[in-house]
């Protein structure tokens, strides 16, 4: 097997609860709670769950924008030692991240010449002509003009500033882009330009992505492998193909045939599974199997213990103690 | 793929409305008089006549005009009106920028450091904040003497809270813009992120503030001077023209309405600007 | 909140706050900002001068300074004097005037009436006439007479009250002999004050709640209240305003506060007998205890006051009283 | 066939003299679900509000009749459409936590419509907010009803909105992106709900969404629209199985699908959705689309009949399915 570019192992990241007279933590919200996840080179995994299942914490931890409680990173080889200043600069010649909302990633002020230069100038990298001729190959690469790199941000449609903040991401070369909700704010007939340009891309730069969505057909369209999510765990992981086609967990089901399909005909033969009730509050989840207050199978044993992540086919993996 | 040009989505560019206008031109003016005091005043703000005492405007005497009339030791209301438009534009100007610089800095450190200087340093800030201001004002110029000096350090000391307040909340909400914290993740140094990211963005909003404080501090020099704690006699200065002046409402109006009016109308055209420019940086009018 | 997970950001933590901590910690909170201001002012004071040589005659010798300080027991570590100070504070006990020769707390005691009346009568004008006008220019928004309300707000905000008393008198005392020109005769001698006074407040009250009616408008729930078919009045006067009031409930404590201050220089003017006269003539006659005791006293209730806007919003707001947070 | 329901007719609205949403025509039947369906800045929220008669103040409806069942709602004085709104017509939102007022509890906002239009007070009121929260599956309705909406999730704030819409039993609801803000699985609980609650009460919906997945698996019928018009209408089975117009064709065709062929470079359309005022001339997808001419740049193509089922406004209709 190839030596993984990027590995997490066991990694936690709990937030406290503060309150009381004096702001103690009175208790912790485990945004994440052991979560082993590793991203070959040239690899698509995809991070997939509904809002609060801590997909988003878990990007960020990799990127060392928040400190982790437990567990440890790799990154090509190397731990990745979070609060350090030296190291994090280093990691971020390797690891870039696509927000969102290109909107709040783009700084206002400044050009959007300025912002993909940005990297560069922390980082020191060539001169000022240098910069400038990198920032114009940036702004081709991602189908924007050399000449639009002195307008500021509010010139440009959502679109073209995802374009923008993805050519910021790729100015120092990186190994690993985090593309954490990269469409979701985008209009529909912009979403496939997007999502092509950073297949493209990923074809022609060996690029590894760390996909975060909520969007099951992104996700199937986009990623290699998929790990689906739920209250800081990983319920189920495998070959994007084998989850989608085969799913196991009875939530990674759920959340399949939740989607609606764009075709009504299709749609209406479609078994579906809707659940009830809501996710659980992070701060205070349940017992036993995260997935216990919604599973319609839960049984006893569910409410008593959390099942391990066990391999039910080739490289797919699932926590269920009903199926296995 | 090429792609299409880039559209602005506020093309409009709104210019100064009709109603901020003659406001503008009267602060302008204000201005002007106040930095060329010497050239335009018509006498000396300080020389009395005491056989021109208290006469009502365009009295003549020794071929001079009191445009507008006399005070009590015979010294010219519209002179002392021009030279106290330099000690109210100054200390209210001096005021609002050392409080102004002060609380930012320090409202900036709070929010970037966190932790427990920013618990200390916002704790002083709310403990700054709830003394009346004007209260604070005046025990520190009656402990320190009334002075030029001593009421402007005293007007910053009482009000950069304002600004530590709006640049901690500010720098608090940029901070956790992506594009910040993009910029922290690969390294980027406190000076860079404050010069390129942060002050850029919360200029706006601090702006608004010190155009707000600027009418109030015309206002608490004004109200010092009145009190006799501002800049003492005899420098001219509208705020103890107006207290002179109400010893004599009843036989020389022309002493208080003069510099009240200069007042007033100066605080009304800071106002009106410091509204108009709130309103271009925040439409909805906060 | 979604913002706040697609960066990484903690999830607010749904903490049910029981009610009594909660009032518990702002009333420890305002305590811990009352002794603040108490340790500011005794500092400023005793940093910035000797006292002892502001109250002795200009020709005192050595020996007379030295005697004074020991009688008055400036003499004592710093340390200890700071003691006694807060101790006496919390029996009520300002120290003594050694002007007037009188305990503090009495001669506040016996102006206190007289600008509690002044601030009641500014303050009926300024939440009488603020709140209507500013509600009005809101609702209104865009139309001629909610443009002229607000050059009326911004001409009192930008009028000196000393000017506008000053004015008053002029028109009202001198010229047409309607109302006294100074004093605390009757009732008519508060006509004056309270308006000069209230004005500026006015101000104030009318551009929050104006601000205030305006962002609640923005919000998607007035435009739920049109869905369902409720007239304007309802959406204003049963939604609307409750939200809108939690604003205004700050600047109110604060505006109180400052309502205090301008006391100084409204009560100077019109002679009114209450504590910013006392205020002036004590730093005239350089009576330090006495300034003292009243800045104490106009800084404890600016904190009291917002400790009270503190325990109204979550009155208002439920969100407040179960979250604990602000 | 009756009479519809609602009809929308040339429909105009214009923003500071820019239209935004440009003569627009759609009928919805007695218990039909329509979908307006459109990306954003196409006008489709305008529409919803104009028949609401709730548009923003800069909004001004400069054309175009709205008829409600024989009454024209566009010729209405404010006070009689407020008899209407919550009543015949009702509305929900995008955002539904921020919809719900946050100082009122969720069964007083219920019962306001009651108290208003139906003139109910106090414990009847009361239990019918109760019965009407139980109607759309919240769990201990007693309870929920002295509740705040921060106490509640957006699934359930918005299961509030539904009932404190469907409460005087409306003739037509209009759901602008009711599931936008939602996760997946409490989206699919919300469908399912107003489609049920469609077959019961026979509640017409007009259901504005982005979403074609939510198109296919709710709509009877749907308009698409783009750029201030609609530009095709079909009942759901035909628009999916065929579509006339290339927009729709290439929407259809650029969206990643669940059952679709993984990493392959997905069809695009070229270009950017024009903003308002920026609109180009004549047929306003000709920038973006693989099939015009200049034909298409200069007259716009009227919304045609197409085999009887719908309507499209494509000069090139016939040639679509070689897209």
């Amino acid at each position: 097997m190839v030596e993984p570019l990027l590995s997490v192992s066991d990694l936690k990241v709990h937030y406290p609860i503060r309150g009381g007279l004096f702001g103690r933590p009175v208790g912790y919200v485990k945004a994440v709670d052991g979560i082993d996840i590793s991203i070959a080179p040239g690899e698509s995994v995809a991070l997939v769950g509904e809002s609060g299942c801590g997909k988003s914490t878990l990007g960020a931890a990799i990127l060392g924008m928040t400190r982790p409680t437990a567990g440890e990173i790799r990154f090509d080889g190397k731990p990745v030692i979070h609060g350090e200043a030296s190291r994090a600069r280093n990691l971020s010649r390797d690891i870039q991240i696509v927000f969102q909302d290109p909107a709040s990633a783009l700084n206002p002020k400044l050009s959007i010449g300025e912002s993909i230069a940005e990297p560069l100038a922390i980082h020191g990298v060539g001169t000022a002509a240098e910069r400038k001729t990198r920032v114009e190959e940036l702004l081709g690469l991602v189908g924007l003009h050399a000449g639009h790199a002195t307008r500021k941000p509010n010139a440009f449609s959502g679109g073209q500033r995802q374009r923008i903040v993805i050519a910021r991401a790729l100015a120092l070369n990186p190994k690993l882009l985090i593309l954490d909700e990269p469409v979701s704010a985008l209009d529909v007939s912009i979403r496939s330009q997007i999502l092509n340009l950073l297949l493209d891309l990923q074809k022609h730069f060996g690029l590894s992505y760390l996909f975060i969505s909520h969007d099951l057909s992104v996700v199937r369209h986009f990623a290699d492998r998929v790990a689906v999510m739920y209250l800081g765990h990983i319920v189920e992981t495998g070959a994007t193909q084998d989850v989608f086609a085969n799913p196991v967990h009875p939530y990674t089901e759920a959340l399949l045939s939740a989607v609606p399909l764009p075709d009504p005909m299709a749609q209406r033969t479609r078994r579906r599974i809707i659940l009830k009730g809501d996710l659980p509050s992070p701060a205070n989840p349940p017992k036993g199997c995260k997935f216990v207050t919604r599973c319609p199978l839960a049984q006893s044993v569910c409410h008593e213990r959390q099942p391990e992540l066990r391999r039910v086919a080739h490289a797919h993996a699932s926590a269920c103690h009903l199926r296995a | 793929m090429a792609a299409t040009t880039a559209t602005t989505p506020r093309p409009t560019k709104r210019s100064i409305p009709w109603t901020v206008l003659p406001f503008a031109a009267i602060l302008v003016a204000l201005l002007l008089i106040a930095i060329l005091a010497p050239l335009v005043a018509p006498m000396d703000p300080n020389t009395q006549n005491l056989l021109a005492r208290l006469k009502a405007p365009g009295f003549q005497a020794r071929g001079m005009t009191y445009f507008l009339g006399s005070d009590e030791l015979g010294r010219d209301v519209l002179s002392r009106l021009i030279y106290g438009a330099r000690v109210s534009l100054l200390v209210a100007f001096a005021s609002v920028t050392l409080s102004g610089i002060f609380g930012t800095v320090v409202g900036m450190i709070a929010a970037f450091y966190r932790g427990w200087t920013e618990t200390l340093i916002m704790r002083l800030v709310d403990i700054v904040l709830s003394v009346p201001a004007i209260l604070l004002a005046i025990i520190t110029v009656a402990v320190l003497g009334p002075s030029f000096a001593n009421v402007v350090i005293v007007l910053s000391m009482t009000r950069w809270p304002r600004y530590a307040r709006v640049a901690y909340g500010q720098t608090l909400s940029v901070a956790n813009m992506p594009y910040v914290r993009l910029s922290r993740f690969m390294g980027a140094g406190w000076l860079r992120l404050l010069s390129r990211h942060i002050l850029p963005n919360i200029a706006g909003a601090l702006i608004v503030v010190a155009t707000l404080e600027f009418g109030l501090m015309v206002l608490f020099e004004a109200g010092l001077s009145f009190l006799g704690l501002g800049v003492q006699p005899p420098t001219a200065s509208w705020g103890a023209m107006l207290a002179t002046g109400r010893n004599y409402v009843a036989t020389a109006w022309w002493i208080a309405t003069f510099p009240g009016l200069a007042l007033f109308l100066l605080v009304l055209s800071i106002n009106l600007i410091g509204d108009h420019i709130r309103d271009r940086l925040d439409p909805r009018g906060r | 909140m979604q913002a706040g997970r697609i960066l990484g950001l903690p999830p607010k933590p749904e903490t049910e706050f029981p009610v009594p901590a909660f009032f518990l910690k702002r009333i420890f909170q305002a305590f811990i900002a009352i002794l603040g201001v108490v340790t500011l002012i005794f500092f400023l004071q005793r940093m910035t001068g000797d006292p002892v040589l502001l109250l002795v005659p200009q020709n005192a010798t050595r020996e007379d300074i030295e005697a004074m300080r020991s009688a008055l027991g400036f003499d004592r570590p710093l340390i200890t004097q700071y003691w006694d100070y807060l101790s006496g504070i919390l029996l009520l006990d300002f120290g003594r005037s050694y002007v007037q020769n009188e305990p503090v707390w009495t001669l506040i005691a016996s102006r206190l009436p007289y600008t509690l009346m002044l601030a009641g009568g500014a303050l009926t004008v300024a939440f009488g006439l603020g709140i209507p006008l500013g509600v009005t220019m809101a609702v209104r928004r865009g139309r001629a007479e909610a443009k002229a309300m607000m050059g009326l707000v911004l001409a009192g905000q930008s009028m000196p009250t000393f000017w506008s008393a000053i004015l008053m008198i002029m028109v009202f005392a001198v010229w047409l002999g309607w109302l006294p020109p100074s004093g605390a005769r009757d009732w008519q001698s508060l006509i004056m004050p309270s308006i000069v006074l209230g004005l500026l407040s006015m101000a104030t009250f009318a551009r929050v709640s104006r601000t205030a009616v305006l962002d609640e408008l923005e919000k998607d729930y007035v435009r739920t209240g049109r869905a369902k078919g409720l007239p304007m009045l309802r959406i204003v006067m049963r939604h609307l305003l409750r939200n809108a009031a939690i604003p205004v409930v700050t600047v109110a404590a604060l505006e109180i506060a400052n309502l205090l201050a301008g006391a100084v220089i409204v009560e100077t003017v019109f002679a009114w007998p209450g504590l910013g006269q006392l205020t002036v003539q004590a730093i005239s006659a350089r009576d330090f205890m006495l300034v003292q005791g009243v800045v104490l006293l106009g800084a404890t209730t600016a904190i009291v006051l917002n400790l009270i806007a503190d325990i109204l919003y979550s009155l208002i707001d439920p969100r407040i009283r179960m979250e604990g947070s602000a | 066939m009756s009479h519809p329901l609602l009809s929308v007719d040339e429909l105009r609205v214009t923003i500071g003299g820019q239209p935004v949403v440009d003569g627009i025509s759609f009928d919805i039947a007695q218990g039909e679900i329509l979908s307006l369906v459109g990306e954003s800045g196409c006008g489709k929220s305008m529409t919803a509000f104009s028949v609401m008669g709730l548009l923003p103040r800069a909004a001004r409806l400069s054309g175009g009749r709205v008829m409600l069942d024989g009454t024209e709602l566009s010729a209405l004085t404010e006070t009689e459409l407020q008899a209407l709104r919550g009543n015949e017509l009702a509305m929900i939102f995008q955002e539904p936590v921020a919809s719900l007022n946050p100082l009122m509890k969720i069964g007083r906002q219920i019962e306001e419509s009651l108290i208003v239009h139906r003139g109910l007070e106090g414990r009847e009121a009361r239990r019918a907010a109760i019965d009407m929260l139980a109607e759309v599956g919240i769990p201990e309705p007693e309870i929920r009803a002295g509740q705040y909406p921060f106490e509640l999730s957006g699934g359930m704030c918005q299961r509030a909105m539904i009932a404190m819409a469907l409460i005087c039993r409306p003739r037509l609801l209009i759901a602008d992106e009711p599931t936008t803000a939602l996760d997946v699985t409490i989206q699919a609980q919300i469908l399912d709900l107003m489609k049920k609650l469609r077959d019961e009460t026979g509640t017409a919906i007009l259901l504005i969404t982005h979403d074609m997945g939510v198109v296919a698996e709710m709509a009877d019928r749907v308009a698409v629209m783009y750029a201030g018009r609609v530009i095709e209408t079909a009942p759901v089975d035909a628009l999916f199985a065929r579509q006339e117009h290339p927009y729709t064709r290439l929407l259809l065709k650029t969206i990643p699908r669940l059952d679709g062929e993984p990493k392959e470079t997905l069809p695009v359309i070229e270009g950017l959705v024009p903003d308002i005022g920026q609109w180009p001339e004549g047929c306003r997808f000709s920038p973006r689309c693989p099939l015009a001419n200049d034909a298409c740049r200069k007259a716009v193509p009227p919304l045609a009949s197409r085999r009887d089922i719908g309507s499209t406004a494509c000069w090139h209709a016939e040639q679509v399915g070689a897209i």
